[in-house]
């Protein structure tokens, strides 16, 4: 009970804190240059002051927790990498040298192209299938919640999940996996799929496309949902089939939200490695950047310098996305 | 909404969905049911022959000697295998080897004479024409057609697990505030980001979206160490749940701010304009404008939002400790899984108890992904 | 709160008890533990503190995480440590011990090791690191033990099929082979286990390596002054490739080696009929029979047998096992290794379950049961006391290339090719 | 064939009733202008016709076949929408082309068509904009183009020239008209509040209000012979003026006695029960003469006067309560606020409803 | 006080220039209306006036203060946008109340100036309503009650009554022209298509074409003077009639010849200079009359008869090449297609423009 109430108040107090900040520094921002009630050149010119003020008040908060937790920690791992395992000695490039020599980074590069080409790809056009369709049907609300369910569930639950899919038993005995269950009774016999190299990483990236999907889908969903019905009806008259107004007029006009999440889930890709690590931890050339920048930095109390190096070659991977978003950012800003 | 509904591709539709939605479930369906099931079940059938009746080979032991009683001037155990189960035997033996080597009903010699019967209702019956010895009862296997048969003692076992509602406060002390605190803040600079004039905007944008790849755990590290440091310059606990409300603010916020800047710079210009014609200032116009007709993409990143901390463990073990006190929900129920983290039983049930207040937080939130929010606002293309 | 009341039974060695209790008083201070126990094992942890608690007044705030191996590491690289520290991996101990994070024990610790434990002189071999100093010392104290050397079945399978206990491993092949010959499958073997798949085959070898080379080559093996390469490593992995590379000897055939879970592969014994008649694994494994299976008359063990053509091996013992360290050098941390020097600390966790300690003051009668006693004997009679090998070595290896070589091995690769791979994985963190 | 045929087209919005019911048999080629005053259905209707808004009761049929279910994309029609329902993401120039590749005309076919359309539009310059460049009315003129470049049985207008400045709208109605005359098959509905657009383009006028219908029937007829006061005053602008009247003497001519004490014979005949009854009197503004002489329907004083050039408007007051009388005198008139005026006019042109609102001429 | 100033006023979207420097003094309190063809740039002014538009050049002046870097909000200006823009979250009440909310009145005044508005604009039984489920026009009206609430400085309204029906139309207009003449301190520019509209409210009317100014001044005399030939044709519809001429004698009056190859003399001076020279020869639809005499300007073939009640329009061709000849005659007549006519008109509202357009009148 006690508890309940300091939890309760803990968590007044901290939204309160949040809304007080905005609310309060809003207030004397129009306090100290004041442009109501005033007219002529005073209020312009406060005005000019709190507009080019208020943009950074808005955004102060998310940039400074932004610089602590993300920014900080980058300039750290960049430190890190040229540093030894312990962080304390300047090595240099070696980290990178080694790197560019170990066979198993070179494996986790490949994989990682694998997994950017085939899971953002498909998660994004499984959640857009989803989103669209269940809009149509009346129990599209009870068909999301399933296809979101894979993204609540804990990640070990999801582990234990895709082990009942995966699972081999040897040829003969019963297979509890349902997947070799379906195998078998088709008359094939059963595979240890996650021991097929260069296969077992799509198995795996089923399981993060089977999750993503629902993420995906959820985004999209309130993205279809904006697009002016009219342009739709529109296009109805015009003579278009479900497939043609799908195509041609739902998925262009909600192009920039695709390509969101498209984004989110290449980066989140980048990323990923709690799969990996649960499943197989890089085994059967399975390895991806991330798990191995995990395995680098925390195995066996760690080496920080190449866990750090591995961090900074996926943080360059993402540049080009950077980039891209800055022109997309600066077109629409020509738009305006 | 336009008066098609009855074309006949709707029905492709309703079956497409059906199928990506069976595809999307299946997996998850054997975990719920493997949930439901006797732990020692589950690694020795799959959970779908769960659900009928199936015929399995199994290994019963026949009641101890002591139990025996003379009856006829023989010595006779009996008892029953099934024990008040609704299965049938089919067949049994009394040698591993031959599991199946007599048929239900048939008596079978065991050697010194003995017999054992066993019928189709489980009972059994060992007969022997001198008393019998040792402490332990003849083993029996037995193949029965055992219908399907489902158990909540895996849930009861992991919501009576001790902690469990202290730590079920916890999760939700640590994800209501890491939900909204973030959101507020995102919105805010989202909205900065798409409808303020300032420079550098877009390299902002670009750059926040850079700060998604930040890998969670190259940041720990030093965050904990700053943590530290605040903590103790300022004499407090380093490890609050304000720390953690903010670390997870922290690593949610450039989805965050991407997601809505993405929205928000969506929404039709003239009715931010008009707002500002009206007098607004670009506080009121957030407030009463964009934070409204942004519901959508704020359901959908609370959403998410939610369900990242409520199903982390890690960022609350680092931030706000892995002591009694203040455990998480996940962080109890992996504790529950034991050292080896080797029983699934629990595993699965902890997963669907879990699911649940996400899932209900989906649920609730998804009415705010409506169609048709700016409707009537504005005309032209 | 206290399970057995002091004084009452007379198992327990209580004035060990009563002697610490008079020496201890630090009432109103707190001890943070960070161990590696979870569920049931937390829960047995905590019958044990409570009597240090009472003894000394202070508070234990224990905690414990999945990721134990990260978490320390953030921890006392964050610098916000527990006073104490409880591992199970040498490899990470010597890491924090060369990074300074822990306090030496001091040579009175050491003696008393020497002194108290049996084959004492490997407790301290394996607890004595260099610290940042690069000057050795002993840095933890070993407590709870795990023996591995074991192989376990279902005594009335044996009977059934007229197979014996073997005594040598001699024996042990030509059982193997006579459960094949009757059409039987013999072992099962599971190295699956999610992110740590692989682990067991890595026992496996340790073990055929004590039974085929001396304990020194063993040594140098883990810390590679011979490298993997070496004939004695390859021929030890050869020798679990003759059981488990054979599809005739395991359940499931080679193939199904890797991929089965070392949780559900003991299940193979009390099947019906049955997948296999023997499991080699650590004492730990009931935990994973089915509900009800006696330890002792439905499933028993037996002691990995050394081979009797090389009789200057002894009895070698493959074991792991928990360290406490001192992480925050605190009177009560002080306190609590005191503590564990205590019998009455060992006696009160023999007296339940999943606790093995080579200490020869504890009361031997106080393990709650039959086998527990039988494996604290093995323990105890143990000629030579080796810790599992692949904890001793880096993370990399021990916990990485290892692991994966071995699951490469029974898919397929040769043992030399795994061992040169190992090698260069070793190679590449010098 | 038959066309169009509404039978007891009825509509509502949850427990808001908009349609109530609307009988109406279009024929085919027929161009039907809807008007009303906002808000009365005409855009509900029109989407009704088109499939886009359920029917909540009653049947529709297009040539003879029932069409309540058929999807629009198969009812052969094409629309303009009052609010353009421009596609945002294409240029002007796909936005016209949409219909017409999806109907997979060849790409020569579809160029030609929409440069046509695009030429009697003054949209040429304008093809490879997107709708977020243009201005209302062009934004306008390109929803009109894309109903145009497509050939469709049924041709649905809604307000599509409100936007237009008057010469275009000019130009766009006559091109309407022409198209309309072109395609002899064609029908076409068309929403509009202009009186000038309604009179000169339709065949038949139909006039809502309130979700029904109050009169259906060629431009001249609901101008010249209203059905009620309704289409009377909704009719023609300004507005048909009303004064109460008193029936004084009936026959093949009625006497009235206004408010103003004047009386006047109006060229409607009526049953002999109906004298002493109350009724309204009705003159159009433009019926209206400035009479020198004293032969005069009422006089009345100048409140307001509007040159408009070609004709001035004088709004007089002080004889009907509340609203001025509205007189629209060709030219530009030296009459000046206060004003006194008499005013005289064409018998034949006068109206005359009863309490309930008909006319007492016979339709 | 000096009103608005604007000075070289432009605006350029990347490389398209869409104003080409607008240089207009609007004093408090006038009413001025801008007009000018679909994309002229109307719109686009308004909304640099109203500071939502980044000014590319030029200077704007509010009460003698430069406005250029000013936002909206501290301008003092409501407006009525071409597009509605209306909050789609919030009730019809709250979108009209939302401006004055921001300014802290008080409740009761809030309660009360919405209702007044919504009473005068017929929206009472919508208020709360959200906008998706009003029509066309009553969302447009909610757009114009949104700015009447307000209490500004100065009124912008971009087309505010393209979507309302006639009569409502009128009344709206009517509420906007006492609106006016009860703020007589605030000023008010007005967009709009709408002839009657422009003529009616304007204190002055704006003409603009393709971004710039073309003729200033108070209606009427934009209707009988208007400077060039391209306000001649755009003030008045239908258009005012151009037939191409030859200047034959100058003087005090312009004698001309036609294409017809008929004469008539115009009351415009022109420079001896100009004999011979060919020009524009303007008369109006309406002040074309026809003619029963030999007295005539011109003789020509009806093509169309639009009969619009009150007035018929006459579609004359043969005359110039392309167009056909407007004429405007009141009521309704006995004319067939194919009819030879001969009109003639009032020497004085004849108009003349020189080959660039300008026209000859004195300004
Ligand atoms: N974002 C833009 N980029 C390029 N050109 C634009 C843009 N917005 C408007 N224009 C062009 O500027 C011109 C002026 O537009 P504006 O909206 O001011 O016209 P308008 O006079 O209001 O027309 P209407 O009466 O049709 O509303 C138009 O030709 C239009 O195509
Ligand atoms: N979704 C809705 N829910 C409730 N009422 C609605 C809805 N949509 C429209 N209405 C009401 O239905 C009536 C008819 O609307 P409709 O759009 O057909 O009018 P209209 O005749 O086209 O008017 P306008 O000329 O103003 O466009 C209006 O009074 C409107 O308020
Ligand atoms: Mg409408
Ligand atoms: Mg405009």
């Amino acid at each position: 009970m006690q508890q309940l109430l300091f939890a309760i108040f803990t968590m007044v107090g901290g939204v309160l804190a949040c809304v007080v900040y905005f609310f309060g520094t809003n207030f004397l921002l129009d306090r100290i240059f004041p442009s109501k009630g005033l007219t002529g050149a005073q209020a312009s010119k406060n005005l000019r002051i709190t507009n080019a003020i208020r943009p950074w008040l808005f955004m102060a908060p998310a940039l400074i927790a932004l610089s602590v937790y993300l920014v900080y920690p980058v300039f750290e791992s960049v430190r890190l990498a040229f540093h030894d395992r312990t962080g304390q000695q300047f090595v240099g490039f070696s980290n990178f040298a080694w790197m560019i020599n170990d066979g198993e980074f070179r494996q986790s590069i490949f994989n990682n192209f694998l997994w950017l080409l085939v899971v953002p790809a498909l998660a994004t056009f499984f959640g857009l299938i989803v989103a669209a369709l269940t809009d149509r049907i009346w129990w599209g609300n009870i068909a999301k919640t399933l296809i979101f369910m894979p993204m609540a569930i804990s990640f070990v639950g999801a582990a234990v999940i895709w082990k009942f899919v995966y699972d081999y038993r040897a040829e003969g005995s019963e297979q509890i996996g349902i997947l070799n269950a379906i195998v078998v009774a088709m008359g094939g016999s059963p595979e240890a799929w996650m021991t097929i190299p260069f296969w077992n990483n799509f198995f795996l990236m089923v399981i993060l496309i089977w999750i993503q999907t629902g993420f995906a889908m959820v985004i999209l969903s309130a993205a279809l949902r904006g697009i002016p019905e009219e342009t739709i009806e529109a296009a109805v008259i015009d003579g278009a089939n479900g497939f043609q107004i799908f195509f041609k007029i739902m998925v262009p006009q909600i192009w920039g939200t695709i390509a969101v999440v498209w984004t989110t889930i290449t980066i989140l890709v980048l990323k990923v490695f709690d799969i990996v690590l649960a499943m197989t931890n890089g085994q059967w050339q399975t390895q991806v950047l991330a798990n191995l920048m995990f395995d680098w930095m925390f195995r066996g109390g760690g080496d920080f310098g190449r866990g750090a190096a591995i961090a900074v070659v996926i943080m360059i991977l993402v540049i080009p996305i950077m980039i891209w978003n800055i022109r997309n950012a600066t077109k629409e800003m020509e738009g305006h | 909404m336009i008066a098609t509904s009855r074309s006949p591709l709707i029905f492709v539709v309703h079956l497409s969905v059906l199928l990506l939605v069976a595809l999307w479930t299946l997996p998850t369906a054997g975990l719920l049911i493997s949930s439901l099931r006797d732990k020692d079940q589950l690694a020795v059938s799959g959970w779908w022959t769960a659900l009928s009746t199936s015929s399995q080979n199994l290994t019963g032991r026949a009641a101890a000697p002591e139990a025996q009683v003379e009856r006829d001037g023989k010595f006779v155990i009996s008892g029953n295998l099934l024990e008040g189960d609704d299965a049938k035997v089919s067949a049994f033996g009394f040698r591993p080897l031959q599991p199946t080597a007599f048929e239900a009903g048939t008596a079978a010699d065991i050697g010194d004479g003995q017999t054992l019967t066993v019928k189709e209702d489980g009972s059994y019956e060992i007969v022997s024409p001198t008393r019998m010895e040792g402490t332990r009862g003849q083993r029996i296997f037995y193949t029965a057609a055992v219908p399907s048969r489902f158990t909540l003692d895996n849930y009861r076992e992991v919501l009576n697990a001790e902690g469990i509602g202290a730590s079920f406060i916890n999760s939700l002390t640590v994800a209501i505030p890491a939900t909204i605190i973030p959101i507020l803040v995102a919105a805010f600079c989202a909205y900065a980001l798409a409808w303020m004039p300032f420079p550098g905007r877009a390299i902002l944008i670009a750059v926040i979206v850079g700060l998604l790849v930040v890998p969670l755990q190259m940041s720990l590290i030093p965050l904990l160490r700053l943590y530290n440091g605040v903590g103790a310059f300022f004499g407090v606990p380093a490890k609050t749940y304000v720390g953690i409300w903010l670390a997870h603010m922290g690593f949610g916020l450039p989805l965050a701010v991407y997601l809505l800047r993405n929205y928000m710079a969506g929404l039709p210009r003239e009715i931010l304009e008009s707002a500002r014609v009206d007098g607004a200032s670009d506080f009121d116009i957030f407030v009463k404008i964009i934070l409204p007709l942004s519901f959508p993409a704020l359901a959908s990143f609370a959403i998410f939002q939610f369900l990242w901390t409520w199903n982390d463990l890690l960022v609350a073990m680092v931030f706000l400790g892995a002591g009694n006190e203040e455990l998480v929900l996940t962080g109890r129920l992996v504790n529950l899984l034991g050292s080896r983290g080797g029983n699934w039983e629990i595993l699965t049930a902890s997963a669907f108890i879990t699911i649940i207040v996400p899932l209900v937080v989906f649920f609730s939130l998804q009415r705010y992904l409506v169609r048709g929010l700016l409707a009537g606002s504005v005309k032209g293309g | 709160e206290l399970k057995f009341k002091p004084g009452e039974d007379s198992k327990f060695n209580w004035q060990s008890f009563e002697d610490f209790k008079k020496g201890h008083d630090l009432k109103g201070q707190t001890l943070t533990i960070f161990g590696p126990w979870r569920g049931e094992d937390e829960a047995l942890f905590k019958i044990v503190y409570a009597y240090f608690t009472e003894a000394t007044g202070v508070e234990i705030k224990y905690s414990s995480s999945e990721n134990y191996e990260q978490q320390i590491v953030i921890d006392t690289q964050a610098g916000s440590p527990p006073d104490v520290a409880i591992l199970p991996q040498p490899g990470l101990i010597a890491d924090l011990a060369s990074k300074g994070y822990l306090s030496p024990l001091g040579d009175e610790t050491k003696q008393w090791l020497l002194d108290n434990y049996a084959a004492g002189q490997s407790w301290v071999d394996l607890s004595t690191y260099k610290g940042k100093d690069g000057n050795a010392a002993l840095f933890a104290f070993p407590y709870k033990i795990d023996v591995k050397s074991l192989v376990w079945y279902v005594p009335e399978n044996f009977e059934d099929a007229g197979y014996e206990v073997p005594k040598t491993m001699e024996d042990l092949k030509a059982l193997t082979e006579q459960i094949v010959a009757d059409g039987g499958t013999p072992w099962c073997i599971g190295l699956g286990s999610g992110g740590a798949t692989g682990w067991p085959a890595t026992d496996w070898v340790e073990d055929l390596m004590l039974r085929t080379a001396s304990p020194e080559t063993y040594d140098k093996w883990v810390t590679n002054q011979i490298p993997f390469t070496d004939a004695a490593v390859v021929g030890a992995i050869d020798e679990f490739g003759w059981f488990a590379k054979n599809d005739k000897f395991v359940d499931g055939g080679a193939a199904a080696v890797a991929s089965t879970d070392f949780r559900d592969s003991p299940k193979g014994l009390f099947a019906s009929p049955p997948k296999c008649y023997l499991h080699h694994q650590a004492s730990f494994i009931p935990s994973f029979f089915p509900e009800g299976t006696v330890v002792g008359e439905d499933a028993d063990f037996f002691y990995m047998p050394p081979y009797a053509s090389k009789p200057e091996l002894g009895n070698p013992v493959l074991g792991a096992g928990t360290l406490a360290m001192i992480t925050k050098d605190t009177p009560p941390a002080r306190a609590f290794i005191e503590f564990l020097k205590t019998p009455i600390a060992h006696e009160l966790w023999m007296a339940q379950t999943s606790f093995l300690t080579p200490y020869k003051s504890a009361n031997k009668e106080a393990y709650a049961n039959a086998p527990m006693k039988k494996q604290g004997e093995i323990l105890l009679n143990s000629t030579t006391f080796r810790f599992d090998g692949s904890d001793l070595m880096p993370g990399k290896i021990g916990a990485g290339a290892f692991w994966t070589g071995m699951v490469d091995f029974v898919g397929g690769k040769s043992a030399a090719d795994v061992a040169d791979g190992a090698q260069k994985a070793w190679d590449a963190i010098k | 064939m038959t066309g169009l045929v509404l039978k007891d087209i009825r509509k509502s919005y949850g427990a808001v009733d908009v349609i109530h019911g609307i009988d109406l048999d279009i024929k085919q080629g027929e161009f039907i202008v809807f008007v009303g005053p906002s808000g009365c259905g005409k855009s509900t209707l029109l989407r009704m016709i088109a499939g886009l808004e359920e029917i909540s009761g009653g049947e529709m049929m297009i040539d003879g076949e029932r069409v309540n279910d058929v999807p629009p994309s198969k009812r052969g029609i094409a629309m303009v929408f009052q609010s353009y329902a421009l596609y945002p993401h294409m240029t002007v120039f796909d936005n016209m082309a949409f219909g017409m590749r999806i109907a997979g005309e060849s790409k020569e076919e579809i160029d030609r068509r929409v440069r046509a359309a695009a030429d009697i539009l003054q949209l040429t310059k304008y093809l490879d904009r997107l709708p977020k460049a243009l201005s209302g009315g062009q934004r306008q003129r390109v929803a009109i183009g894309r109903a145009i470049c497509r050939d469709p049985k049924v041709f649905l207008f809604d307000e599509p020239l409100s936007n237009l400045d008057a010469a275009l709208r000019v130009a766009t109605r006559i091109e309407i008209a022409k198209l309309s005359e072109q395609m002899a098959d064609t029908t076409m509905i068309y929403v509009t509040h202009d009186q000038v657009e309604a009179m000169t383009l339709a065949d038949r006028i139909v006039v809502l209000s309130a979700g029904h219908i109050e009169q259906v029937g060629p431009p001249l007829e609901l101008y010249e012979r209203p059905a009620n006061l309704f289409v009377a005053r909704f009719i023609g602008s300004p507005a048909m003026n009303i004064i109460p009247a008193k029936i004084t003497s009936t026959g093949a001519a009625t006497v009235l006695e206004l408010t103003g004490g004047r009386t006047s014979a109006v060229d409607i005949a009526t049953a002999s029960s109906e004298v002493g009854k109350a009724a309204s009197f009705g003159v159009r503004p433009e019926d209206l003469q400035i009479s020198t002489g004293d032969d005069f329907l009422f006089e009345g004083t100048v409140a307001i006067v509007e040159a408009l050039g070609e004709v001035t408007l004088l709004y007089i007051e002080g004889l009907v309560q509340g609203e001025p009388i509205i007189a629209k005198i060709p030219g530009i008139l030296a009459v000046k606020r206060g004003d006194r005026i008499r005013f005289t006019a064409d018998r034949a042109k006068l109206h005359l409803f009863d309490t309930a609102g008909k006319s007492y001429r016979a339709p």
